[in-house]
């Protein structure tokens, strides 16, 4: 088990044929993900890294029956291929694209959730199912499979924790990177349940950062899961009001502040770690105690 | 991207919401000619990205021309907040009646817009949410329909907005909305919208803040830009596509990813020390990137030291390497340097740091420790 | 029982104060519909004719609990009223308002949809229920209470029908005009099933016109009623591209011809009156044989 | 309201979407100049709201500013399906690659906008729907979303449209959903939109109808409204406010609401009658209306009677009797008018009527015999 992909998963690559398209879906497919096709209008009945390539990704659907999509589209186009993918039917959409202006996310967002689909990212490094597949850029070296599900707004920070997790002998259920942008497809509480439901993981790592309430949000339901979940939150030496690289990781109205976050989470009974090399010590240890 | 007040106002204008007659002068003698144009009253604001610039003396009254001039000269001579005032708006001083707030937000936790009015304005709109968040009406706007007019209405009544101006600020609001979702911003605020002693209805301070992701679709306000940018060193890193922001501390930060990053400046904090900025080099950056990072951290007088934390994922190790190094030959570095690598060719990265003056740490931790003791002789622990 | 609308129904009324609101809601009250509160945004803590005014649909929803809004709103502003009643929860809204922009329509029949709202009209008489309520302008007067459900694209063709059903002893159970507009809230498909389950109406009377394909897409739900239909078109002598009154009652593209809809309506075994007087005769023919 | 090609492309000229170059002109004189400053071949095309124009000789080429001048001639003597013309554009004649279909339509079963694009341009588009449904792509648009990129492009895949042409007609398709939106039309169709020689992609024909509910939104297409009426009779019932519709016929038809007035035309042509018009008073007319509804009926030669159906609800049938006695004294009536009154008031407008020529009925179906015996002698039945 793990959740949301596993080596069955047939995905599309929308914007395949691209430089960031090119370089990660060959590094997808050498990890074993399944990727069956990619779309970039105007480019169907070509073929790249083997796959057919088709002009619209209902099309696509139709050819090869997949059910999620990964997206390398510039930003200018993303929101615009989110909606197309999910017109089309796809199930799951990862969009690792970053710099979509907010205006159009919201609309993505809502064009996505109505329709009941789930939407990873914006501005996200995407999936990971350790020895299996994943849809998104991380590398697929660090990871190892295991009991423990993590789950990040931030790219580098993850693979450094999942990378000390790995060298641990503590292995991954997936792994999973909801975005750094201020509107998202997922936050922790759309996914957190999933991992309490997915037999296998036994643990769950939550990295945060300053931004947003969605550590808050999250911490009222870790209240009601049975299974222990570990917090990180980045940030919290950044003044307010100053955009700390994501577009979502910025304090502002005297909201996002990290405290709040870290206050919320020993509230919902969360082991906070203070620094990155104590997340994987604090995860090692609860294992070992269950 | 932020934008001044009188940006703000022309934005405002062009959307047809009335607001004082006035214009922005970069220098006493131009306000003292404004307000001789004007012929009343006005008033004289500094136009920087800081709050409370009326009580920090930004904002004055002037009832002459001649006075104009002099208080213009005193403001323009002022810092506020760290920020050096260039220009003030010279304005026709309005007088008010009542003072409303009007507001349109990105709202992260509903994930679409949110129309906020209350009749509690010329304060701080979070210092109302905080002692009195009933006096706000918050409604969310639909991301596909966008604003309706019976929401405008319902803000208006929930506020208490008096009766006589409510039509007049029906259609601010719906104004106010086309100029937000045409101008890609994420913050359009005005705040107070007052009521004169006449009974006009007219925005007295506005506050845009705008998508820089979307800025490639307004050409017209892409001049802006730089005016937006107070710092000379940001300026400086955004035009080399580099991500920086200053901060007040002595340790200059270099990491890829914007997590990592704050995370390093988090552990630089827990030993102790301050960082003097955030700088996320991204992925797969190349040593010409690199190098260009470590110069404009070194722009700031205060770096005393310089903490690089790499993990390599799609970003190698060694190109990082060759980075520094090339900013070592052609830079002239005076200040010590610690560089942590791990990932993707970790070993061929530090190979290349080998036999250099660079100390290398293999935690983040400790990393931040020795670039605290090298440069104030020892860590808070 | 009878369909939508009974004398437990509590009516707001949405443009009260405005002459057209004036005239009929006074005429709905007489009847013995249970108009709880007008809404006229500005006119708040007002009263008129008796009844409360507030500023808002919402407010009028706290204060009143009605679940039931009638619109006589100038056209400029009937779509953002629909949209408004919709917001504050309202079950059943009915649109009296002719002339109203067909773009703002289409929002604002799917704004109603999409929160499964039902809205009857615009452009419509409104439901009466004889002997109980009323929403809307239909005259009372001519109407008894009886078996048969009449449902109808026009008005005073209605009247007319009605009229002549009660002078010849024949009641009816709800009578239901759901407008001459291209753009309509319900269509005959929306309605018919309601009457179908409902124990009181034993027949229905289906006023259909040319424009649109209402009456053809009604027929293939008609074939799997239990209870007799009587159908009727208007407009068998309209030549095609003219708009006969109705923004709703024109043969554009080919499509919409008296014809067409009568041939589908016979196909799904409706009786098809050749005459206004001839519907009547019809309905008393079938009752006295069932 | 149906607009003339020039006008529809003035529309589409200024969403940015090419059109051949031209003008209108009104006089043989007008279109030499035009022909002359284009200087090179011209098409001229009668401007009347009629299909088939160039079947009917309204669509004519010309070499030469002379050759221009003749054929505006021929043209504006013309009358076409009964319209007279009396404007012609003059444009540029484009050598033709490609002919595709283009439109925005009302789509009144999925209750919003519909998206059309087909490769098989240039001929009537309800001709390929019928012979050739599977040949256009047709792509609902979602009512508070509007049209998405997405659509626009799977449209064009789905319709076949060649690649080369395909951002081009991308880019058209979303200008034209604009000025759908911006004019409040109910269809906006371009067709053939072609492919000239050259490879360029420009609209060489369209149409418009907009939505007359929405007209007092748009200001700026009022002074359409004027020339969009080409029935002089029709054009003065809407000045004076009436519902009215002129027909083949020679029997004037007056009632109130739109369906018993279509039901009562019906109950003319099947007691083989043919009504002259379609006439609605509307609710609750008084007897001033009634009367100027009399006037535009009998505006018409062809009518040789007059049929009243009036059911009483809001209306009184009283004021009915009321307008009509004011009609016959103030217009010189030699024709039979029958009148059937029903409904509220109907004994008070009953008696108002006796002791006059004009004939009474009771039943809608009586009304249309005698009118029929009245004016031809005997009904069909």
């Amino acid at each position: 088990m793990a959740i949301l992909l596993n080596k069955e998963t047939k995905i599309l690559v929308q914007g395949l044929t691209g430089r960031e398209g090119q370089f990660h879906t060959e590094k997808m497919m050498e990890y074993g993900s399944q990727v069956v096709a990619g779309v970039t209008p105007g480019k169907g009945g070509s073929t790249s890294l083997g796959l057919p390539v088709f002009n619209t990704v209902r099309e696509a659907q139709k050819q090869t029956d997949a059910t999620a999509s990964t997206l390398f589209v510039p930003a200018a186009f993303a929101a615009d291929a989110i909606m197309e993918s999910a017109d089309a039917g796809m199930e799951l959409i990862v969009c690792i694209t970053e710099g979509i202006p907010v205006q159009d996310m919201i609309k993505a967002v809502e064009y996505t959730r109505s329709r009941g689909i789930r939407l990873i990212g914006p501005n996200c490094p995407g999936l990971l199912t350790p020895d299996e597949a994943k849809m998104g850029i991380t590398p697929g070296n660090i990871a190892s499979r295991g009991p423990v599900g993590v789950i990040s707004r931030s790219g580098t920070l993850t693979y450094e924790i999942v990378n000390n997790l790995t060298q641990m002998g503590i292995g991954q259920s997936t792994i999973v990177g909801i975005g750094g942008d201020p509107i998202l497809g997922s936050s922790f509480i759309d996914i957190l349940p999933l991992y309490e439901a997915d037999p296998e993981t036994k643990l769950v790592v939550m990295l945060g950062e300053i931004g947003g309430s969605d550590e808050e949000l999250a911490s009222a339901f870790i209240k009601t899961m049975t299974k222990p979940v570990i917090g990180f939150i980045s940030g919290r030496s950044a003044p307010p009001g100053k955009r700390m690289g994501h577009a979502g990781a910025i304090i502002s109205g005297g909201k996002g502040t990290a405290q709040a976050k870290v206050d919320a989470l020993y509230q919902a009974g969360v082991p906070v770690a203070d620094t990155v090399s104590e997340v994987a010590l604090m995860v090692q240890k609860i294992l070992k105690n269950q | 991207m932020k934008i001044h007040e009188y940006q703000a106002k022309e934005l405002l204008e062009k959307a047809g919401i009335p607001v004082p007659r006035g214009k922005v002068a970069e220098s006493p003698s131009q306000a003292a000619d404004i307000a001789s144009e004007l012929g009343i009253r006005v008033v004289i604001k500094a136009q920087v990205h800081a709050g409370g610039r009326g009580k920090a003396g930004g904002i004055k009254l002037a009832n002459t021309p001649r006075e104009a001039e002099d208080l213009s000269a005193d403001i323009l001579q002022m810092t506020l907040k760290g920020l050096p005032v260039k220009k003030v708006l010279v304005e026709e001083a309005v007088s008010i009646q009542k003072e409303y707030y009007l507001g349109f937000v990105l709202d992260r936790e509903q994930r679409t817009n949110t129309l906020m009015v209350s009749a509690m304005g010329g304060i701080d709109i979070e210092e109302v949410a905080a002692n009195h968040p009933d006096k706000i009406a918050q409604i969310p706007v639909d991301p596909l329909l966008g604003l309706v007019d019976f929401q405008a209405r319902q803000a208006c009544f929930l506020a208490g907005i008096d009766s006589l101006s409510l039509n007049d600020t029906v259609k601010i609001i719906k104004k106010l909305f086309k100029v937000y979702q045409a101008t890609d911003a994420t913050l359009a605020e005005i705040n107070p919208l007052v009521v004169t002693a006449e009974g006009r209805v007219m925005a007295a301070d506005a506050k845009f803040n705008l998508d820089d992701n979307a800025l490639y679709r307004h050409p017209e306000l892409e001049s802006w830009k730089e005016e937006s940018e107070e710092d000379p060193i940001e300026a400086e890193a955004h035009r080399r596509g580099i991500q920086y922001v200053r901060l007040e501390g002595d340790i200059g930060i270099i990491g890829n990813g914007a997590g990592l990053v704050m995370a390093t400046l988090d552990e630089v904090k827990r030993a102790g020390g301050n960082p003097a900025n955030f700088l996320d080099i991204g992925g797969g950056a190349k040593a010409e990137l690199v190098r260009n990072a470590l110069e404009i951290v070194l722009m700031d007088p205060h770096v005393k030291g310089v903490l690089f934390n790499v993990f390599g994922g799609i970003t190698r190790c060694d190109e990082v390497a060759l980075g520094i190094l090339k900013g070592m030959e052609s830079l002239n570095i005076q200040c010590p340097i610690v560089v942590r690598l791990t990932g993707t060719r970790e070993k061929e990265g530090r190979d290349l740091l080998k036999n250099t003056s660079l100390v290398s740490a293999e935690k983040m931790t400790d990393a931040a420790k020795l670039i605290l003791e090298l440069t104030h002789g020892n860590s808070a622990e």
